[in-house]
């Protein structure tokens, strides 16, 4: 099994840490990981894009071009990325602040609205835990205790009661991710 | 973890004496990680932001002229400051590891993740005929495993070691399995490992320590030139590294290194699944290049196409190893741009296939 | 009253005739050789020992370090 | 007489000798140069304190980059104007030696600006010996950032002109500003009792490594007779004469 996965947004939305907690996931359930961020001024405040692999082989590039999975949290990721997913992949996206939804009928397209969602919760620092909930209800390539696992290994200890609520809001992602 | 903060990890774990640098992206979180981990509190290892490239490379040299591990990194920019240091260090026979976590340039250039110090690397990159050896790592793994692999090599050869990195090795993150601790070396260590012109202090017993890279007679300095070119065919062979990938049935075989090798990688997969019998070669010493096992290749199969992210240098290697016996080809995106593996699919096929 | 005598050796071969002593002593006990050492310089030597008060003025000054210096007390 | 004199010159009569720190390696440098009185002292300094066998030099690039070769301790010699950047490195890896560099006035207040300010500003538990003689002896006479107003030298050949060439620099006095620097000084060695304070406060600065008491840097004018194309004599009275005004001696700071 391999997973290429890109996730683009906004700096501040959590792009990067969503993808570090993935690529953790992954290593607490003994797989090869990487996790190559685009890197540069375009950290603060641009689009931030990290891609993540997670496999039972050796990685091999880091840099891709086509990927399993696309998560889109913008309209200029979806410009960018929409392309990007390979046939019979699969996009997953936030419909807030995109006027643009994707058009392809050769993948299979998910929304989460997690701007919303987390705005509800009283807690938009959660936002890009729902996301990654989202995606891990279609593809539960790592399961919920190695994503636990994960967070407690990316978060620094004084983050460690954060645990919980975190937890909640992949939960909540994954109750609300819709097929579209 | 990030192949940068790998660096500074495996840097303190292997018993590494001190740290001199100046911050340039995209290799700044080597001295952050150092200087969050406060290692002299751990193991006694100093580490020190000096006023530039230029004093953090001399700090290094002073360091290493005790007999010390002492280690630096940049990125390109900075490389090039740190080559009037290199050279003396080079010349004055000390060891030391140096990382460039390499930039697209020239000048300024970008941040983004660049081969275009391949010459720089290894030709010497400061004035006189000296080398450098330089391992090129192509994965986090590579950049813990090559901190100390770097300073075994600095010790054994008394000569710098670089570790040519690219933004993309340094940023990325992956499984890594970290080295067990060594202790810092004790007087003792350094008295038995270096005890011959390490300065110590000059005790009555032995002649004073000289560390110099000058000399007024011109027939001593081109006897100690030959001393230096003796070193470096020892270590054309006894330290070239390098690695195969689906070679033994190649037709075609990509000669890539570090983050391009990666890229690569994917590209004999492509390559594989359309019926193209394609392999890669990394050569993982740089200086010393893998001229023979690339030269044993070159009289089976039908092409290489050398992939850097750079307008083409180490291409040069990989001509003179194949000297003639196969069409060799360059494929490269350059000044921060990353290769994709399909255009270097598409690049084998026009270039080297011509079907 | 204590009296001093002084006498200064120069290591002719290694002087380079500066003068600097020459002009450093207070008794005007050196002065520089009409021959040249193997190296071509006229180097510094005592013409009159009896002046000498061992001051050692001559041996500080010199850049070359060929200058030793002795003092003995006479006054016996 | 004679007699006499073999009388005066025994063992027991030394009052004056070339220190056994010493090399004896006959110097470089031409006749009546500072460098020789100075590394003199440093050599006496060492000597006397009992502490060759934890001293190390950092030579620099220019006439003195051969002082490894006169006195008889551990040295490395540094590219030019890196000196205390090297002497930084030794410096905090070996915490109890007395390291110090040896710098001349190109190499120190020109190339190495940057590297002596930082190295002072941190406050390196390093001496640092600076020779000022307003030229560049080595490449043979040119301007140094110390050579005085209307100084004739090979590159200013109608005397040093501040349009073209700015001002003397007085880096001692810059670097006394920095709050790493403990003990500055200014020295020069053309007289036994100029030779004697320059050598005390070789030894204070000396002193100051044990206690760790920030940087110790120690300017001495010196003469350079084959660059003011002098006798050393006439050398000494006009760095007397012109020197000392722009360049006086005296503690600059001493805390």
């Amino acid at each position: 099994m391999t997973e290429e996965i890109i996730i683009a947004g906004f700096g501040g939305q959590g792009v990067l840490s969503m993808g570090k907690i993935l690529a953790y996931s992954g290593i607490m359930q003994d797989q090869e990981v990487a996790w190559m961020p685009s890197y540069g001024p375009e950290m603060r405040g641009g689009t931030a894009n990290v891609t993540v692999i997670l496999s039972d082989a050796r990685i091999s590039s880091p840099v891709l071009t086509r990927y399993d999975t696309a998560i889109i949290l913008n309209q200029q990721s979806m410009d960018k990325f929409e392309n990007a997913v390979k046939p019979g992949g699969m996009l997953l996206y936030d419909p807030n602040g995109i006027t643009r939804p994707p058009a392809r009928d050769d993948i299979a397209i998910y929304k989460i609205e997690a701007t919303r969602l987390a705005a509800e919760a009283g807690n938009p620092k959660s936002f890009n835990m729902i996301v990654l909930g989202a995606f891990l209800k279609v593809k539960p390539i790592v399961i919920l205790d190695n994503v636990e696992k994960g967070l407690a290994k990316s978060l620094p200890a004084r983050h460690h009661h954060l645990i919980p609520v975190n937890i909640e809001a992949i939960q909540s992602g994954m109750n609300h991710v819709e097929k579209s | 973890m990030k192949g940068n903060e790998v660096i500074a990890e495996a840097a303190i774990r292997c018993g590494c004496d001190g740290y001199f640098g100046y911050p340039i992206t995209p290799q700044s979180e080597i001295m952050e990680t150092l200087m969050a981990r406060e290692p002299w509190k751990e193991t006694g290892m100093v580490v020190l932001q000096a006023e530039s490239e230029i004093a953090a490379i001399n700090m290094v040299y002073g360091a290493a002229a005790c007999g010390k591990k002492a280690m630096t990194s940049s990125s390109s920019p900075g490389l090039s400051l740190k080559q009037e240091g290199l050279t003396y260090l080079a010349g004055a026979e000390l060891p030391c590891l140096v990382v460039d976590v390499a930039r697209g340039g020239p000048g300024l250039g970008t941040i983004q993740p660049a081969q275009s110090d391949y010459f720089q690397a290894t030709r010497g990159g400061g004035h006189g005929d000296y080398h450098l050896l330089v391992l090129a790592p192509a994965s986090v793994q590579e950049m813990n495993d090559f901190v100390a692999l770097g300073f075994e090599l600095a010790f054994k050869y008394r000569n710098p070691v670089m570790i040519l990195a690219d933004g993309v090795i340094g940023q990325m993150m992956e499984k890594v399995r970290l080295d067990d601790r060594v202790p810092r070396w004790s007087d003792e260590d350094i008295e038995r490992i270096s005890g011959e012109w390490a300065l110590t202090g000059k005790k009555n017993e032995r002649a004073r320590h000289v560390v110099t890279s000058l000399e007024l007679d011109s027939y001593k300095q081109e006897e100690f030139n030959h001393k230096l070119q003796a070193k470096y065919r020892r270590m054309e062979t006894e330290d070239v590294r390098h690695e195969e990938l689906s070679c033994d049935d190649a037709d075609y075989i990509f000669v890539a290194y570090g983050s391009s090798a990666r890229v690569c990688q994917k590209s004999v997969q492509l390559c594989r699944e359309q019926g193209i019998k394609a392999g890669l070669f990394r050569p993982i010493t740089l200086y010393p290049y893998p001229r023979l096992p690339l030269q044993a290749l070159a009289r089976r199969v039908k092409g290489f196409l050398a992939v850097e992210m750079s307008a083409g240098q180490m291409v040069d290697d990989v001509r003179l190893a194949v000297n003639a016996t196969a069409p060799v080809e360059h494929f490269g995106r350059y000044g921060g741009v990353i290769p994709t593996p399909d255009e270097i699919v598409e690049a084998l096929k026009k270039q080297i296939i011509k079907a | 009253m204590a009296k001093f005598k002084g006498a200064v050796v120069v290591d002719t071969e290694k002087c380079k005739g500066c003068n600097l002593c020459v002009v450093a002593c207070p008794t005007g006990v050196l002065s520089l050789a009409r021959e040249v050492n193997g190296k071509g310089y006229h180097y510094s030597e005592m013409t009159g020992p009896g002046e000498c008060i061992g001051c050692a003025n001559c041996g500080m000054v010199c850049p070359d370090a060929v200058i030793t210096v002795y003092r003995k007390n006479v006054q016996n | 007489m004679s007699v006499e004199l073999k009388e005066i010159i025994k063992e027991e009569n030394i009052v004056y000798r070339k220190t056994p720190a010493l090399t004896g390696n006959v110097m470089h440098y031409c006749p009546g140069c500072s460098h020789g009185v100075v590394h003199k002292l440093i050599a006496e300094v060492v000597e006397e304190m009992g502490v060759r066998d934890k001293t190390i030099g950092v030579s620099p690039v220019g006439c003195s980059v051969l002082a490894y070769n006169y006195i008889d301790i551990d040295w490395t010699e540094a590219a030019h104007g890196r000196a205390p950047a090297v002497a930084t490195g030794i410096s905090r890896l070996h915490p109890g030696k007395f390291v110090f560099t040896y710098q001349g006035d190109g190499d120190l207040a020109s190339i190495g600006t940057a590297e002596v300010m930082h190295a002072c500003n941190r406050g390196e538990n390093i001496v640092i010996i600076f020779v000022n003689n307003a030229i560049y002896g080595m490449t043979g006479g040119q301007m140094a950032p110390t050579t005085l107003v209307g100084q004739v030298t090979s590159t200013t050949p109608r005397g040093r002109d501040v349009k073209l060439n700015g001002f003397p620099m007085k880096i001692t006095e810059l670097l006394a500003r920095l709050d790493g620097t403990g003990f500055v000084t200014r020295q020069a060695v053309h007289t036994p009792p100029a030779i004697r304070k320059a050598k005390n406060a070789i030894r204070k600065a000396f002193e100051n490594t044990k206690k760790d008491k920030g940087t110790s840097f120690i300017e001495i004018v010196g003469t350079c007779s084959s660059g003011w194309k002098m006798t050393p004599v006439e050398a000494n009275r006009w760095m007397v004469e012109k020197m000392f005004p722009e360049y006086p001696l005296g503690d600059i700071k001493d805390i």
